[in-house]
């Protein structure tokens, strides 16, 4: 079986063009793909429409995330759950682009943009949804009762690239994510043309069990092992615990 | 302003909350103050926390060395895995939220109203906002408590007749707590079920936006 | 943590009353739950509606199917990947009071089965989706267009009970397939209120892996284990293999 | 009636479907002839054998003995599964399906049609039947190839103008592999590719239900 594994970040993210549509996965450090978010920068590719949970502003450690991407002006059009800082005083480069009109942002409930990425993987081009009937987010959409209770009408997400982070990885792309690593992962390596894996470790086919795997090969293009390929396991630091902060 | 008592601190009206969660129930914390009720469980009472990146069965709050970098609750803090965890995928975990299986979700907020309505996503005046799991939870959950602070930094009430902030969702807030104490919507009123030592009734009422009706039995807020 | 572990398969199956809909898992043999089936069909509840890729026919050496339940007139409703057999000289019971007018009988795409039943383990009422467009299947209900092809709308299934089947489970009823037998299992346990298992093994809590348990606890209401409840590992035989049936 | 060729075998009529298989393709094997085809995979090609069960890269027919009472394909027979095996839900394995990452789908089919369209789930004058995965296979897989007897037991024509019983899918057929030849829906005749060994194109027009255009260097079937 021809191996999918490529051998830097830039050659993972190689043809990404101007226009195109990204999956960025992700749910604070566990799970987000920050080399391949690092290379993408270094590549140059604007004009993008980012799909993700949230987009972090710049951070002033020089470490590049999504934000660095949205700061330069590459990202048009967003589609997050969090499209804004929850204090005014931390006031974000997109909040920033999103008022001066520069950005189209759609914020939407995370449930909701979970569930259009699974449907948009699986085939499915719109489902009714009851999460945000009776708030803005429901706003000009289709509303609908069943069995008493009304939903509201939102459709499946499919884009050209997903950039994924895994666990291990087998080089005919079959992945395995450990803990909360997972989150939209699985979802968004089913939703894009173009699924593009950053491993922490590869491994050959067979390694690993086939009741275990998280996300079939057959959903993923490019990997590349973040070891071999000189990436950083970790940047975006952890919150600190809850009681930790409350303590210290 | 000078204030009577001391308001309330964040651990125990974490703690005050998670005296509420009943046997076997199954909790979503929110991001902020609500992610600290999993230290907080009551003993010999089994609690099975839910967080949005699909984490099921985590418990307290711990350091990274403890936790480990691949498990965090939903506000992406570590934490630690109970003996029955498990995870599943983001559209799995909102699954759960919405198939109904979740007993309470406990989210922060900004306004809480005594219809049960609740605003925690849009500050007035900006565009976006952050809304996170928030409104999955509020119709999915079957109760919503809000663990909350009782008036904004320039002293303003958060709780109110009516949000004046866009709405979360509406009629499904059952718990409010704050730090001058624990509250019920109650239609057209708040009711006020226990206060914050040292405050009285008409110090509370002067902090809120809406008619407060306190219990007939009314105690102070304890653990 | 309360375990759920019941002692017998009577105990699994009690109180599923008559009118009860109930989702059966399998796909052949592997992941079939016939120790809960012959456990219900014990228990005498009737009116039932069933929900399963099929309904075979009563088989010739006595052992239990939910073909015996609707051959003795106790399902009154089923919806279907197959209502009938591919050769009219083998005719069901369903066929035969299907004909008759005795069982109210829906024929559906597996896939459209299968979407149906995770939609409804998802909170989701409704979704398009694009198989049976042009054929009998999709007469009569909403057909819309997105992105210039056609879809049918269908609706979200929840049910009752679900019957399943898995190799280990632990005590809080988080639960493990092994291979083949995960097919329709794990969104089943997803869409009933009440969800029966029978495992091969039960462990303690923390002896499964949280990243490969494939249902979580928080489905299931009951299990029992088919040793310990002296129930049987296989009933159905496996169909012979393709190359084998030819070359014998 | 006594026929002058011998009509072809299965294994044979499986063996020149497999054939067909591009290197890397994803393919699913419906139940009955189709499912031998995992068994004739060309050497040195890498197919991908996707079942509706879940079960993704799975590899040629066994017995039970050789592949255990856990791995079965979409026909519930056991299977050996080959390293770069996974295994999805249900729901997950149809997603697979309608997410278009199939490159063919082979299905066994009772009639097809000239315009692509084909009927296999239902029998003329019976209540329900059987679709199985074929509905979502033929809307989702890129191709669809049908693999069956090119007469009923009593002699009647299944390749037709038009599908006289309910349809499967309409317009999706590419490939017709029957046990007298290989042919293509062309729209108001079938092309036909290649024909079986010992017989002529006369005699396969008579025993089927449409105009037959035979390929201008027609071949017989060879694997």
């Amino acid at each position: 079986m021809r191996s999918k594994v490529v051998g830097s970040f830039g050659e993972a993210v190689a043809g990404i063009e101007d226009g195109s549509s990204i999956l960025v996965a992700g749910f604070g450090e566990p799970g987000t793909p920050h080399n391949l978010v690092a290379a993408l920068y270094e590549q140059g590719a604007s004009d993008l429409m980012l799909i993700a949970n949230g987009a972090g502003g710049p951070r002033e450690d020089g470490i590049i995330t999504t934000g660095n991407l949205v700061a330069e002006g590459r990202v048009s059009r967003v589609i997050l759950a969090f499209t804004a800082s929850t204090h005014p005083s931390r006031q974000t480069p997109l909040e920033k682009l999103h008022e001066a009109g520069e950005v189209v942002a759609e914020t939407t409930p995370q449930g909701t943009l979970a569930e259009r990425i699974r449907a948009g993987g699986a085939g499915i081009p719109a489902f009714f949804t009851p999460a945000g009937v009776g708030t803005e987010v429901a706003e000009g959409k289709e509303h609908r009762e069943f069995g008493g209770r009304t939903y509201v009408l939102e459709e499946g997400i499919t884009t050209d690239y997903a950039l994924i982070r895994c666990w291990k990885a087998d080089t005919f792309g079959n992945l395995v994510f450990r803990r909360a690593q997972r989150n939209f992962n699985p979802i968004m390596a089913m939703a894009a043309d173009c699924t593009i894996v950053e491993a922490e470790e590869i491994v050959e086919p067979g390694e690993l069990d086939p009741d275990l795997i998280h996300t079939p090969g057959i959903f993923v293009q490019r990997v590349v092992s973040i070891p071999e390929a000189g990436g950083r396991l970790t940047v975006p630091p952890l919150m600190p615990a809850a009681r930790g902060r409350q303590r210290s | 302003m000078t204030e009577p008592g001391r308001r309330l601190t964040r651990d125990l009206m974490a703690a005050r909350i998670a005296a509420e969660f009943g046997d076997g129930w199954v909790v979503n914390l929110g991001v902020g103050m609500p992610t600290r009720c999993s230290d907080f469980v009551p003993e010999g009472r089994d609690v099975i926390f839910h967080a949005e990146n699909g984490v099921i069965g985590y418990g307290r709050n711990a350091s990274i060395e403890e936790a480990g970098r691949y498990v965090v609750n939903g506000g992406a803090q570590p934490v630690l895995l109970e003996p029955i965890a498990s995870i599943v995928h983001h559209a799995d975990a909102f699954a759960i939220i919405r198939r109904g299986l979740l007993d309470v979700a406990v989210l922060g907020a900004y306004e809480a109203a005594v219809n049960g309505n609740f605003a925690n996503w849009r500050i007035a005046g900006r565009k976006g906002g952050g809304i996170g799991g928030a409104m999955d939870l509020a119709v999915g959950a079957k109760q919503v408590f809000l663990l909350m602070e009782h008036t904004t930094r320039d002293g303003r009430p958060r709780l109110l007749e009516r949000c004046a902030l866009p709405l979360t969702a509406a009629g499904v807030v059952t718990l409010v707590m704050t730090d001058l104490g624990l509250f019920e919507p109650a239609g057209d009123s708040f009711r006020l079920r226990e206060i914050a030592p040292g405050f009285t009734v008409d110090e509370v009422r002067q902090l809120s936006g809406a008619p407060i009706v306190p219990v007939p039995d009314l105690s102070e807020v304890t653990v």
